[in-house]
């Protein structure tokens, strides 16, 4: 199995998620978190006090997929995700060992 | 009481010191006059005022303030402006409005008020016509004792002890608050002998608590990463409703200072609002010109600054002249917080110098400027532009020696509080946040 | 009416009362007096006291306790009060006004005055001397009816039925809040002919609702998770808000009971001043010494629980006796919303019963204590410690009476519509919270 | 003044109106009158009123409208609430009073008062009898002047340029606010003369702001992601707090609209109170019916289409008429701010039409039906009800007239500016959010 | 050694605090997360305008454990956070290749 | 590719950021998490009723590294999250096995 880990911009969120249901995929996690990269932040200022603001919100979707499904799935992130300009993100794909559903304790493939 | 036209050796020294000096039984008017009788109009607008101030602490004041800091430290200072709202009440109670409008010293009231000793229900402020009653002008001025330390503390915001707060508090009530309060407006006050114009505080509430504000913040030192860390505000929303409660409070600050429900209370609101708007727009076209956006921080900062400037005048000038005063105000006062202070490279937390210092010292001084006999109805000239120089003198001097006064016993108290049990908290409190050490409290 | 001096059967019942006496055309002081007429400072004040009153509750009560709340729950609780607000006013419209101060009975009065039947733009309360306008007192006593259930609400917040809430506070209103306060504040209610001191409904507002809050959280049960999640309060700022509002409110709840805008209503904001300050204090320093750390909750509470005290006292006491009422109320609340409290176990969300319920039985014995022909110009002694030890057996009569009345019914009606309806949510709806649960709306 | 009984002109005019007269010297009552003299308890009513009325707009407008938005917009809709505020009151003391209120045009005022010229402490209002400071009346109004422009802008929000906001809301306070304010109240307006009743401006404020801002939002467009992103409130907190104030102040507008503390503002007090109470209940049942739950937002908006509603005719009608006049208001602008609205698929971001709009075309028609001499004291009938048909006719008139000048006049000043300078931020703006890109701000 | 991450129901976090505790595990992380799944989520209303709430709030847990404890941890895991309704959550399991304490230098199961 | 995940004290993300862009790092994604471990946690009081709150917030960094740069930036961290006091934190190490950059398709090192 696979885990894969999307930083995408906020704004995407619904698009992916409709992208993923597409593909079948029915379950996923979803935080939101700030980044760092080519893309420029913005300066706020409070009184004259200066303050560079370089992280900008994004937002962090985490979904474990079988293996097979793991390509297919990236693919349609990276198309729902895709607006062109500097900080569309940033798609990880990790091995994954071993899941379990808590209600079930199905495991692996069956737990997802 | 109510016509600005009984009024006239008010113009020589503010209606608060009109006040005193009824209250001292000097009987100025008193000769052809009829009895002293409650005016139940008069007295209806003054505990309206009373109540409108008091919200200009809490939580005005508190939520001011409360926005501007970071989230670890909000309660911390919504606590400061809270109990100081308590403790200053019980002082007033116990010695404080004896010692400032009790008897006839130049510096300094005496004690035959202590506990309200002779207040009654019947008691009425003057001795002559249509009045207030004194339990009125009690509170009412007890509201006033109120907010000048609470707005000191937007200086030390985020780093004094809270037993600290409490005890520098009480101290320097009775000891600045309180003797400049009587030479202002006490009856002998040598202020107010001088003839100082001062409507509503500016120096007894505005230049006070500024430069107060000033030595403690550089007694206590600076926030343990100051200029590197991000201190942006957390929550300006709150910042915006303390800004808006600050302003409606002062309708009642200024048109509660003309002691009634008078035409002259009417003109003192309009003073009041355009002053609040012109410098609140020149601060807002200031930043957009320097710092290329319009804030709303920048425009709720600026309708203060232009509260406090026109403080001392909201009941001798006309809107034209307000209009002025808020402007300079509020351009001053812009400077004076960002690029002056960025020079200086002190850390007044929350510009309490910036605003209510400067901005009360341009105000007493434009005072002497803008000051007419069209409002005030006195026959002679009264400020520069009616050709009265010797007023703009006067001015000075008050707003000089309350500075000098002010600065050093604020230092004294401060410095002595230091020795005896530290008025900051430590490094590790600050980091985590003044909330959670001191009041073991969070903000989810 | 303004001048104390003229009330002096109010001494021994309550400017409340009197004026349900005066609207009944007891015609006790009409013999030589002159025709009512309308005085226009008095109806002011009372017009910016019903207005502030009506503050108590929205904003005020919303936000003291939807800041205590957990976040998932805070628009319920705002929905309590909003929505208690307009209903209580509708049926004060239709029934409420009428049966609470029309008619002559002991217990409640009559619906001659159903619908406002009656009442004109002229027409007056009283029937002598200067007065305010019968709309005045109309709207004034609606905002009364309107804060006491919606106080209630602390005790059961988190867990019961948005609809079981309205139909007990309709039901609550009518069986409870209306006969009590008919009985305390009606023309001939046997708590008045019996001389109990209530000035601005200590009994009829504090006891009754703290009482039913007790009640009310017996019945409904704890919160699902209570004492072993954590249930802290979620954003105080919206807690300090509400507090510094109620307190605000209060000058308008006390200094508009004295019905103009005299010198006794002035008297009236300095007890109310001075009490919430020593409450504060003492609640303040009491937990200091118990858990160590002063905390802002703290403070606000012991201001209510000061406000609370001071409340049937307000008018009849010095300065001094409400630093007293003020400091016994500030602990001896404390005492019973924490170790009391936990001793005992029940489940009262926000220490509805700890604050109003204990504060309010508080300040009614002290009432009795404190109460002074120095501040009522009553020419007999009033209170214990002008050795009128009578006093006391009459306020503690009648405390005792509304208790009992009070929990009964309560509790009756709380068990009857358990049975048709169900008053608690289910264990889901409680996890996952009200606001999302019952009102489809979150805070994010 | 203060007694409706004086007022049978007023019946036909509204009050406002009357006092447009009365400073236009109609010296219609003073033929055997007593010279005007100043009362009190009239001007501290009026005093307090100003200051409930600005409190409306900061901080309530802004913070119903504020807690309505996204996050990432919340400051710019209190900069635009506050920034209003500003510029309205610079503009009513150099043009806007003087033009909304001197003179005698049909259609607007003249210059003679521009400056606040000739307005000096001791100018009163009217010829004859108690009344209330003219400076009293300046400030009053000018809070009038502020909450209109201030109310449009929620159908503008989270898109609109700031730079834009203030041009726009210069020229449209002078070209429709200033001119519909004079033909409804000003001496010799057309409205006034025709005998439209408009009580405290359910004309002037809000059908006019109603029907400005669905030009505005139309000639704007949509939000980007307007019923595809997710636009829910992001804090109903600061709405509840926001409808809260409105609910306070609006005792102010409506009650101060009697232009003194009589028994009519009491009576206005009570009618704003059931219309409110009645609206607020009535969306909250509608909403529970047809979308299953009842919303804080719900009973909110009802509350405040209720006191828009009851706007006209706080004056006018019994308790009773307003429940009705409340009831309607609340039901049809429930349905005209979600069921309609989605129909005809307009981005009104806040429902200022379906509420002020639709609520003030509802109150102005039924103030024509519910009008009556009960409370009016007119010896004629006045409303529908009392068989008076053709004041239906001259309340549509006046409601039809003023949406085609209003429509035309803001469509045509929205067009220019938006040729000249584009009113609208750039999509990338509207997706970051107005705070950081307009403001360089942010809540945490 | 393994890296779990937990995604659970937020008023669960308690009690697999504790039940990590007692198997004497000493430090984990956490973090507020919204999961999109099986479990439905609930409908918004605000002025007509529906907001259908498809994500709900979600814990997530991360512990860094040694391999052996792994199984154990899972399982007391998947004990403590199970309510049997739907959307209890899951459990992944991941390798984990090092691991550094920053306040002393130690690195792999030392750090732990 | 290793995948570097670091729990340190927020007062610490700036000098981190700062430490990591001298090493060439150009991206790198931040949340804010809370943290159970050694570091003791404090109680609140609320009228009596007290509330451990064991967990303490933290800030988790996450940056996706060339293999050859993990050690550096392991040490980088260490360097600047140090304070020497209890609660500074761990460092995880992951094997990342695939990244892409959204924008440009890019993949693996040159999506970095
Ligand atoms: N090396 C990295 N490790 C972890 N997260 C990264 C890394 N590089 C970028 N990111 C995340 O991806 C987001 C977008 O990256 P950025 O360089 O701004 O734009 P782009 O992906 O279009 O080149 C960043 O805000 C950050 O959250
Ligand atoms: N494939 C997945 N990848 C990542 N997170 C998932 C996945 N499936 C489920 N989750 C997370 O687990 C939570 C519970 O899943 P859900 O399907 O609702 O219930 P259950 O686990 O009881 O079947 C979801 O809210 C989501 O946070
Ligand atoms: N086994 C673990 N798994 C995941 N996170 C951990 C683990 N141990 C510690 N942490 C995280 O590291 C932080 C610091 O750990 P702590 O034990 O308090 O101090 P130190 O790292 O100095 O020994 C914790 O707050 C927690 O967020």
């Amino acid at each position: 199995m696979k885990f894969i880990v999307a930083i995408i911009k906020p704004f995407k969120l619904d698009p992916v998620r409709e992208a993923l249901t597409a593909l079948g995929i029915e379950g996923l996690t979803v935080s939101e978190v700030r980044g760092y990269g080519r893309q420029k932040g913005h300066t706020e200022i409070y009184r004259g006090a200066e303050y560079q603001v370089s992280f900008l919100p994004k937002v962090k979707i985490e979904i474990a997929v079988k293996s097979d499904l793991a390509e297919q799935t990236v693919e349609a992130i990276k198309t729902a995700a895709y607006s062109g300009q500097i900080g569309d993100g940033k798609i990880f794909v990790f091995d994954l060992a071993h899941v379990l559903r808590i209600r079930t304790s199905e495991t692996d493939a069956a737990a997802l | 009481m109510k016509s600005i036209k009984h009024m006239v050796p008010a113009v020589l020294t503010g209606a608060g010191v009109f006040a005193g000096s009824l209250l001292a039984s000097v009987a100025a008017f008193a000769q052809d006059a009829d009895p002293a009788v409650l005016d139940s109009g008069d007295n209806a607008w003054l505990l309206v005022s009373t109540t409108i101030v008091l919200m200009m602490t809490i939580p005005g004041i508190a939520l001011f303030y409360g926005g501007m800091v970071r989230k670890k430290n909000v309660l911390s200072v919504l606590m400061q402006s809270f109990a100081i709202c308590c403790l200053i009440s019980i002082l007033w109670f116990v010695v404080g409005y004896s010692l400032a409008f009790k008897g006839e010293g130049a510096f300094i009231g005496d004690l035959s008020g202590a506990f309200f000793k002779g207040l009654t229900v019947d008691s009425l402020l003057g001795d002559s016509g249509p009045t207030i009653s004194e339990a009125t002008f009690v509170i009412f001025q007890m509201t006033f004792a109120i907010i000048t330390p609470a707005l000191i503390m937007g200086a030390v915001a985020e780093r004094m002890k809270f037993s600290a707060v409490l005890i520098f508090t009480a101290l320097w009530s009775l000891l600045v608050y309180v003797p400049i309060a009587h030479m202002v407006w006490g009856s002998g006050g040598i202020f107010l002998e001088m003839g100082a114009l001062d409507f509503a505080g500016g120096t007894v509430v505005h230049i006070n608590s500024g430069v107060a504000a000033l030595v403690a913040c550089l007694v206590l030192g600076k926030r343990t990463g100051y200029r590197t860390e991000n201190m942006a505000p957390h929550n300006l929303v709150l910042t915006v409703i303390g800004a808006s409660l600050l302003w409606i409070g002062w309708f009642g600050f200024n048109g509660g200072s003309a002691l009634g429900a008078s035409g002259g209370a009417a003109m003192a609101l309009i003073t009041t609002q355009i002053a609040a708007s012109a410098a609140a727009l020149a601060w807002m076209f200031a930043e957009w010109m320097v710092h290329k956006k319009p804030s709303v921080l920048g425009v709720a900062s600026g309708a203060v600054a232009g509260l406090v400037a026109i403080t001392p005048a909201a009941g001798f000038v006309t809107a034209g002249g307000a209009f002025w005063i808020g402007l300079a105000g509020g351009v001053i006062c812009f400077f004076a917080s960002t690029a002056v202070k960025r020079k200086l490279g002190y850390d007044d937390s929350l510009d309490v110098f910036g605003v209510h210092g400067v901005g009360g010292i341009v105000g007493a001084i434009l005072t002497g400027v803008f000051a007419t006999s069209v409002i005030t109805g006195a026959d002679a000239p009264v400020g520069l532009l009616e050709g009265n120089g010797g007023q703009m003198m006067v001015q000075i001097y008050a707003i000089v020696a309350t500075i000098i006064y002010c600065a050093i016993v604020s230092y004294i108290i401060l410095k002595v509080l230091d020795l005896i049990m530290g008025i900051r908290v430590d490094v590790d409190s600050e980091r985590e946040g003044l909330d959670i050490r001191l009041h073991g409290e969070s903000v989810l």
